[in-house]
Order: structure tokens, then sequence, then C-alpha cells
């Protein structure tokens, strides 16, 4: 007898409060009068969604909310409503401190619009015009990605029954548009599959606008559209900053992702560490892109004061200390007790399922798009190779690429400033770049982009084939460092 | 002052008293479904580390005879530190039995 | 035993929520905001209890209950001063051991009353907690009763008059001090609500009343053991020129703040790798410590 | 303790001792009956604490706490229903096990009716612990290292029972060191 998807979160309804690398969907439960963590999708009978909806929120809410819409009403509430009880649950989530009684009990006094759906129609979500791209995706059941893995059964002939627990898809260390529904025979993962519900979006380029693909809090979206822009002309500083801003998103990508998995470990000290190592990083971004917009460089005629150039030189330096000291941190054995020999990814595995990225260099195959560019060679690019293919080995990767990533960006920033000329793929049809999580490539389609993740599919099959099998805690580790992302993954 | 501690002893009962009435009318409540065609998770739940439980029951009986031997020791002596080495000692080849056995793995 | 004492502990547990509270924000680095957290008491104790979740609704609303009666229990065993003693039995650091040892049964009664996988789940990760620290936790009360010849924790502070037991047996402290963060349910031993990966976990479905016992017997469990440690492996209030209680107060924030700030320093420990762990090294060491006590007793303290 | 404090605990306590045991069997919960039964050996410890015996009070109330969680994990691994949502019955053979039930008590009660129990009362204070100590490690030595042994035997049992192979695995089907025992159509 299985009990099937026994316990379902009551959250009705949800409300969307962005965390910042990935997003929390608070369930709003009327009976305690307090949010909790939606762990269970499928339960939420409605979406409580600020009104007008914050940027950020875009694409992955609007994914979601069409997914929903047959069955959840859509409740926009005014901002100034929902403002204090968001505040609150970001405060909470910001600390970071995830102990059970300062996590539980998000309470607000707004109770009066639990039950109350007068504006419940789901039609009119997503429609902010700067994220407009939540038509392209979501328009039925065929684009769902599933895979199942199978486990042996526990060897020692007893019968049991499993227990099914289903994650995502706006769940920390799920990235959103994710969905695992696990089953447990015990604590130990007997079968996982893994579900992307959004479809690889078109990024929209748009002059001025905020970032083109918002499920990407990091702006990744960015860079490709102004890797999309180097059809254009090549400009003398602008391909060595393009770099730069490349090196940096890289990094500042990799260290979000860092600091999921430390909060998913517990590990008070990794998420400090981290966080002191993104925020020089962050400021370096903007001290660059402040010509051009607020998170966005622009390419071709940049104009950078020199005080900008002295302070992105500066804060660089900082975090290259900062990743340094990172790097010791998990060079320890500390880091290697939860995840050296989990999730093992063998290199003849790797090589058959076609992963690409950070994911197979860990298992010491596939190249690194980098490594043909000769911008990068000039520069002295080595691509960084793990070896083992353990979660130990794909998190250590991660970070030397960090610490690889922030000597590119100065080593660029220098020959930007000193004048070397720089020489951009003039007319390709398409831009091949490496993304944190393996080769992108983007083409424009009219005002569009078109962005195609070679190997986004085999990420999917081969993590949850590794999470099977383990205990519940190392599984989510395991999981966690394939740092899936529905957006690359997504059909 | 043997009438504040007898007062004591009353309030002490009068509260557990309570308490095991409040217990038992949660226990009459029984079982509950969370919703209609919900149930709560309780399925058969495989234990995997069940050979640690029971070296543990072995270990805490050992405990029970620690305890008064670490109040007499002081007084008795070398005869009593020899018992207990060979105590421990015993314990020790169990552990390493349960080792050998590969009991001290997850399973 | 005075009859102001019941009183006593009972205050001394309620000052632990503050006082820990506190602590804990200068372990983490943050500038306490009272305000903030008053806040969230009262809004805390002012939503219902009840949800509709908790399936064994018996289990479920016993288990705060329980964790608090075995958190004060363990604090009215702790020696505080010589005139202060909560309850000062021959065999008081056995009913330590004993209060602590109701924490398991009500993570277990916390998570299966709660009926929802991760807190089912939750509740028997505890109980694989509770294998591993067990026993070096008790074998270590006897390794350090052994030289005092006694279980009274008052004799043991005396014994420690010269040398202090953490520098007579710095093996037997090295055990104690995860296990009693275990104990505490604190990180890295966090298992059972395991922030990233249980998401709230036995505690989840708590609200109201209910949630604010958890919170309060969590910090009153850190204060009991804290002020055992210092008791035990520090010489407790036996230090000259400042008054027993002052240094008594001293020593248990010491080992409460040092017991908050390495739980920083470690990502969860993985509950497969700390059980064999617990048994092929920490067990075998305890046995030794216990060898190692006998010979320091015979040796020095006849 | 004086007579009348421990006489003021003591019924109380045995009542309670005796309505947990109840419970035991009238819940249809194995999580419920075993942390039921634990609050009824708990309660035991606390008679025991009124009788002045507080060794054996605390030592029943430590050790009964993980030994009884342990017997709920056990019982919620291997009983279906675990949760009692199907409200089985505990009880079984019910005429055979009343009549056992009946005839122990009776013999339990006569003998208690019946012995010549000592007229010394365990005061306040009784160095109950101690005097166990020098019993244990003196007169009755013999019978320590027997409990030693009996342990090691019982740990052996355990390990036994839990790994039934041993190291080596059984020979089972479905185990992959052991190809040559399963049926070739499985090998392949």
């Amino acid at each position: 007898m299985v009990l099937a998807s026994a316990a379902r979160s009551t959250a009705s309804p949800a409300l969307i409060v962005p965390d910042e690398q990935s997003w929390l969907v608070w369930g709003f439960d009327p009976a305690s009068d307090g949010l909790e963590p939606v762990l269970d999708w499928g339960a939420v009978r409605g979406v409580l969604v600020p009104d007008p909806m914050p940027a950020v929120l875009g694409a992955p809410l609007a994914a979601c909310l069409s997914e929903l819409a047959p069955t959840a009403p859509v409740m926009h509430r005014p901002v100034s409503e929902l403002a204090r009880s968001v505040a609150a649950a970001e405060e909470d989530v910001g600390h970071g401190n995830d102990r059970a009684h300062d996590h539980a009990n998000h309470r607000h006094g707004h109770g009066d619009h639990g039950g109350g759906g007068d504006h419940g129609d789901g039609g009119d979500h997503g429609d902010g015009g700067d994220h407009g791209d939540g038509g392209d995706h979501g328009d039925g059941g065929d684009h769902e990605d599933m895979m199942a893995i199978t486990g042996e059964p526990s060897g020692d002939g007893l019968v049991m029954e499993s227990i099914d627990v289903s994650l995502g898809p706006l769940m920390s260390p799920m990235v959103a548009g994710l969905v695992a529904e696990v089953t447990l025979d015990g604590d130990v993962v007997a079968q996982c599959t893994l579900r992307a519900l959004l479809r690889q979006p078109a990024v929209r380029l748009k002059p001025g606008g905020p970032p083109p693909d918002p499920l990407e809090p990091r702006a990744w979206a960015a860079v490709l559209a102004s890797a999309a822009a180097a059809g254009e002309p090549p400009d003398t500083a602008g391909v060595w900053l393009r770099m730069v801003r490349v090196e940096i998103e890289r990094a500042t990508s990799h260290l979000a992702w860092l600091r999921s998995l430390a909060r998913l470990l517990g590990w008070g000290e990794l998420v400090k560490a981290t966080r002191v190592a993104v925020a020089p990083l962050l400021a370096a971004q903007a001290s660059l892109a402040r010509q051009g917009g607020a998170d966005r460089v622009s390419v071709g005629a940049v104009a950078i004061e020199p005080g900008d150039e002295l302070a992105a030189v500066r804060e660089l330096e900082l975090a290259s200390e900062a990743l340094a000291r990172l790097q010791r941190l998990c060079a320890g054995r500390r880091l290697a007790s939860r995840t050296a020999g989990r999730g093992v990814v063998g290199a003849a595995e790797a090589r058959a399922a076609g992963l690409t990225g950070p994911v197979a260099r860990a298992s010491g195959v596939g190249g690194d798009a980098r490594s043909e560019d000769p911008l990068y060679r000039e520069l002295g690019f080595e691509p960084v190779s793990g070896q083992g293919g353990d979660a130990l080995a794909r998190t250590l990767l991660r970070v030397a690429e960090s610490v690889a990533a922030v000597e590119l960006a100065r080593g660029s920033l220098a020959h930007a400033y000193s004048g070397r000329p720089g020489r951009g793929d003039a007319q390709a049809e398409w831009v091949t770049l490496e993304g944190p999580r393996g080769p992108l490539r983007a083409r424009r389609v009219g005002d569009c982009l078109r962005v195609d993740a070679p190997g986004r599919e085999a990420v999917l099959r081969v993590a949850s084939r590794a999470a099977v099998g383990l205990e519940w805690g190392s599984a989510l580790v395991v999981l966690a460092s394939f740092d899936l992302s529905g957006w690359q993954v997504g059909p | 002052m043997r009438a504040v501690g007898l007062l004591f002893v009353l309030m002490a009962l009068v509260v557990g008293l309570l308490a095991a009435a409040y217990a038992a009318t949660l226990l009459r409540r029984g079982v509950r479904r969370v919703r209609a065609g919900e149930r709560p998770s309780w399925p058969r739940y495989h234990v995997r580390f069940y050979s640690f439980a029971l070296l543990f029951i072995a270990f805490d009986m050992e405990m029970a005879y620690m305890y008064p031997w670490a109040v007499v020791f002081r007084a008795m002596g070398v005869i009593a530190y020899g018992e207990v080495g060979f105590f421990l000692t015993v314990l020790g080849l169990g552990i390493l039995y349960a080792w050998r056995e590969g009991a001290l793995e997850w399973s | 035993m005075s009859y102001f004492t019941p009183l006593a502990v009972v205050g001394l547990a309620l000052a632990a929520a503050p006082g820990v509270w506190l602590l804990e924000q200068l372990v983490a680095g943050q500038r306490p905001a009272p305000g903030r957290a008053l806040r969230d008491l009262r809004i805390m104790l002012g939503s219902p209890l009840q949800r509709p979740e908790s399936c064994d609704s018996a289990l479920f609303h016993l288990a705060p209950s329980l964790l608090v009666l075995a958190s004060v229990v363990a604090l009215a065993t702790v020696p505080w001063a010589p005139g202060f003693r909560g309850i000062d039995l021959q065999a008081g650091a056995l009913l330590f051991v004993a209060a602590l040892a109701y924490v398991t049964p009500a993570m277990v009664m916390a998570g299966w009353g709660a009926g929802r996988p991760l807190a089912v789940l939750g509740g028997f990760r505890w109980v694989a907690l509770m294998l591993a620290y067990a026993m070096p936790l008790a074998m270590v009360i006897t390794s350090v009763a052994a030289p005092a010849g006694s279980l009274r924790p008052t004799d043991i502070v005396r014994v420690q008059h010269a040398v202090p037991m953490a520098v007579a047996q710095p093996l037997a402290l090295a055990l104690w001090l995860p296990a009693v963060t275990a104990v505490c349910f604190l990180p890295p031993f966090d298992l059972p609500q395991a922030g990233g990966e249980l998401f709230g976990g036995v505690f989840a479905e708590y609200r109201g009343l209910d949630l604010a016992l958890v919170a309060l017997a969590q910090r009153v469990l850190l204060l009991a053991v804290s002020g055992m440690t210092a008791a035990l492996f520090l010489a407790g209030w036996e230090w000259p020129l400042l008054p027993p209680a002052v240094w008594m107060g001293l020593k248990t924030a010491a080992v409460a703040w040092l017991l908050l700030w390495a739980g920083r320093r470690f990502p969860r420990v993985a509950v497969d790798r700390a059980l064999s762990l617990a048994w092929r090294v920490a067990n075998p060491l305890s046995m030794l410590a216990i060898v190692y006590a006998g010979l320091l007793t015979l040796l020095f303290y006849r | 303790m004086s007579d009348l404090a421990t006489a003021i605990v003591f019924w109380p306590a045995v009542g309670l001792m005796l309505a947990a045991a109840v419970f035991v069997f009238i819940t249809s919960s194995m999580a419920r009956a075993g942390l039921l039964l634990l609050a009824s050996l708990a309660i035991e410890g606390l008679v025991f604490l009124a009788l002045g015996s507080r060794f054996l009070g605390f030592l029943q109330l430590l050790m009964m706490s993980g030994e009884m969680v342990i017997m709920v994990f056990f019982m919620v691994m291997f009983m279906p229903d675990p949760g009692g949502l199907m409200g089985m019955d505990m009880t079984h053979d019910k005429r055979r096990s009343a009549t056992v039930a009946v005839a122990v008590t009776a013999a339990l009660g006569l003998v208690a009716v019946l012995t010549d129990w000592p007229a010394r009362v365990v005061g306040r204070g009784a160095p109950d612990v101690r005097a166990i100590g020098f019993e244990v490690m003196g007169r009755s030595m013999i019978s320590f290292l027997f409990a030693g042994m009996t342990i090691l035997l019982a740990m052996v049992g355990g390990v036994l029972l839990a790994k039934h192979g041993g190291r080596f695995g059984l020979p089972a089907a479905g185990d992959e060191q052991s190809g040559e025992h399963s049926p070739p159509e499985e090998r392949s």
C-alpha cells in the first residue's frame, strides 16, 4: 500500500516572495494566520500576488501561474497590503537562520484577505509589459519533461511502504521551474523524478529595459544579450569589457549556487563567506555598468569614468582575496564530509549521457567553449578540470572556476584600459558562450534571442539517477550539486 | 518546613493529574484524517539503523553497571579497576565483532 | 533542598530564553533587536494552536510539554552555587542524563504526531542521532564521576578544587561537547528540523504556544548543558576572587557561546556518517576515557 | 520522604501507571502503543522514586526512554498500518490471554501479600548508589562479570539477527555478490 502524496501543504493561497537566488513560495494559511514555505505546488489552491507585480517575479511566476490556471485562482493585491508580510518573510530568509522556531512562524496580521477570492481570475497574470515572455510557455501539459528512475528494492526483504514527497517548483535548492517528485523508502530515496515546467524562453532584447529574462536573477541573460550583440562591429574596449562582464557573471552565478548549497547544509560560516565574496563582485558589476543602466553592460561605445574603472579594479581585488579564503574553506574536510563520494558520475557515464559544462568537467570529460576563443587564449585561459565526478568535485570545480573567472576578469579589464585591441566574432550566425551551467548558443531572430543549451536534458536524467539510493539529506545535496535550473534544462 | 514540602508535593501531584487528564482527552480523540481523501503519512518505515539500535540496548544495560562503579571505585581501588577493565574488554570485543560483521554500516 | 529552589529554577528557565537569544544574536554577528523578538513572541503566542494537519493530536501537543519538562529537570540538576543547587541528589548526574533522554521520545512524538512525510523522517532521524550521542554522554558522566567518587554534581565540582576536569580529562571533554550540542538539537546536529533539508521537519507544523514551548525548551536545554559542562569540567564555582555564582555564570555563558559558535563552523552532520563515526570512534574512545579516568583516580584522587 | 508524602505520590502514580498500561491495548496505533508503554514504565520509575529508591528510579527513567523509542520504530517497521488508520484491535486470543493475566495477577498478589517483607524503611538520602556499587563490585562480583558476558552474547545475537548472513551476505537472489546463486535469467 502506497500512501500516495500523503500529506500536503494546505497553503491556500500562496504568496510569492522572491529570494535572492531562487524563489521561495511562502504559503499563506488562513488557519494559522502565518506563512510557510510551500513544498507541494499541486496543493496550492490559489495564488496571492502583489499588484503591480514586481519585475523580478517575472517569468517563473507567469509560467507557474499558467500551469495552475485551471485550478488556482490568482488574486492580485496592492503591494502596500502585502509589503509587511513580504518584508518579514524576506528578513527571515535573509538571515539564513533556518532554526525551526524562526522558520515556521511567519505571522502577519493580514488574515482579512485570506479567504476572499474577489479577483479570482486566472487569466490576467504575468502581464507586465517588461517581462512579457510569459505567454511563450506553459500552454498545456505537453512540455513536461519527465524522467523516472526506479531504485533497487531494499536488500533485507522487508516489505515497506514508500513515502512520496514533492518539491518545487519554486523552492530552494531547486531553482525555479523544476519539480522533484521523490519516493522515499524509509529515509532513502528509492525513486526520483525531475520535471521542468518551463519552456525554453526566447529572450526579448529591449534596449533600455530591465534584464530580459528575470528567471535568472543574476541577469545571465543580459550577458547573452550582449553576446548576441557581438554580431555588431567590434569595439576595442567593448569586447574586453564584455569578457569582464561574462566572467563576473560566471563567478556570481557559481557563488549564488554555493550559497544555496551552504544553506542546504546549514553551514553558517560558508553562507557568510559566499556573501563576503559576492559583495565586491556585485559592486564591480555596478561600477562597470553605471553608464548603461542598472543591470546591463552596453557593448559598443562604452564610456567609463576613471573613477569607475578604479573602483572595479579594487573590488575585483577584494573579490579575489575573499575567494581565496573561500577556496581554503571548501578544500577542508568539512565540505568533504557531506559531499565526497556522493552522487558520483563517472567519466564514461558523463560522456554517454552527453553532459556539458561544469558537471561534465567535474567528471573529467567535456571541454570548455572558452578555450576556442582567441581572446581567452590571449589571457592564457586553461579550462578547469576536476576528477571523481562526485558532489565534492562539482563544488570544488565551481569554486575553482570562480577564482579563475575573477582572474580572467582582472586580466581583461587591464587589457580594456590599456587599449589592447580585441577581436569580436563578426557576423557569426550562432554566438556560443560558456555559461555557468554549460555552453549556451544564442541566435538573433528578429528582436528576440533564441537560446539553445546543448546537454540540458542530460543533466536532469543524470541528476535524478544520482540521487537514488541516498539518504534524504545526501540526496538533496546531490541534486543541488548539479546546479539545476528550470531555465537551462527546460524543454 | 515539612508542611511546605507537602504543599509542593501536592502541587506537583495536582499538576501531574491535570496533565494526565489532558493527555487522556487527547488520546481519546483518536487519530484524525487530515482532509477527505488525504491521509497522514504513516507508512511502514524502513529504519536503516536498526543494527545500531540492538547494540545500543546492550550498551545501555552495561551503563547501568557503570554508574555504581564510578561511585565506589575511589573507595575500592584496584579490584574494581580490574573488574571494569574486564567489563570494558568484553564490550570492546562486542564492538569489534559487530564491526567485523558489518553491523556498523548504514545498510 | 531549600523550598525556594523550585521557584528559582523556573525563574532561571524563563531567563534562559532572552539570555540564550542574546548569545545567538551575538554569535550570528547581528545587532540584537529586542523589539522584533518581542513582536515575534507576541504574534507567536497570539496565533491559534491547532492546525488541521496535526494528525495525532495527543502525541503532537504533548511533545512540546515533554521537551520543556525534560529541559527544566535537567536545568534543576545543575549546581549553580554552594547555596543554590536545585535538586542536589546523590545521583544528580544520573538524573541529568535521564532528563536529557526524554528529548528523544518528544522528537518522535512531534514527528509522528504531525503525520507529514518530512516530519516523520525528522523524528526517526533524531533516533539515529540519539543512538550516536547517548553512549558518549553517559560514559563521560561516569569517567568524570570516578575521581569524585560520587554522582552528586556538587561533589564533582569540589573535587576540581585544584585541577579542573577539563585539564585532567581533555578526552572526556572532547567527547562531551559534541554530545551535548546534539542533545540541544543545535547546528550542526539540527537533524530533526534541518532548515535546508527538512524545511522545519518535526516542528514545521507547530504554531502558537506549542512553538513557543519548543523554542523555550531548546534554550533551556542549552543553558542546562552549558551549566553542567561548567560544573563537571570547569570546576563550577570553585575559582578565587569572584563570588561563586559569578564564576559559574561566566563559565556557563562561555560554554554556551562556544557551542553556538562552533555550530556555525560546521555543515550539518550526515546522519549515516555520524552514526558510524560514533560507534567506530566515539564509543571506543569513551571506553578509553573510562579506563584513563580509573587510572587517574588510582594515582591522584585516592 | 515522609510516609505521608510517599503515599500521596505512590498511589496516584500507580493508578496512572496502570491506566497508561491499559491504554496501550485500547489504541490501534503502534506509535501510540509504544509511547504509552514508555509513559507507563516512566511512571513506574516515579514510583521507585516515591519509595526512596533513587538509583533504581533514575535508571528506569533513563533506560526506558531509549529502549521504548527503539521498540516504537521496530513496531513501525514491522507492523502493517502502524498509524492505526484501520482501527486494528491490539488484543488477540482474548479468552486465553485473559485467563493467563488473571492467574499471573493472582499469583503475584499472593506473593506480595504472603511475603514477609523486611521492616527497614529506606529513608531520605540513603546511600543507595554506594550500597549497590559495593554489592556489585564486592560480594556479587561473579554475577557482575556474568552480566558482562551475557551482554556480549546479546550483542552477538543482535548482530547475527540484524545482519543475517554476516559480512558475507545471504546467498539470496538479487544479491550482486552472489551471482552464482541467482537464476540465470536474472544475471543477464
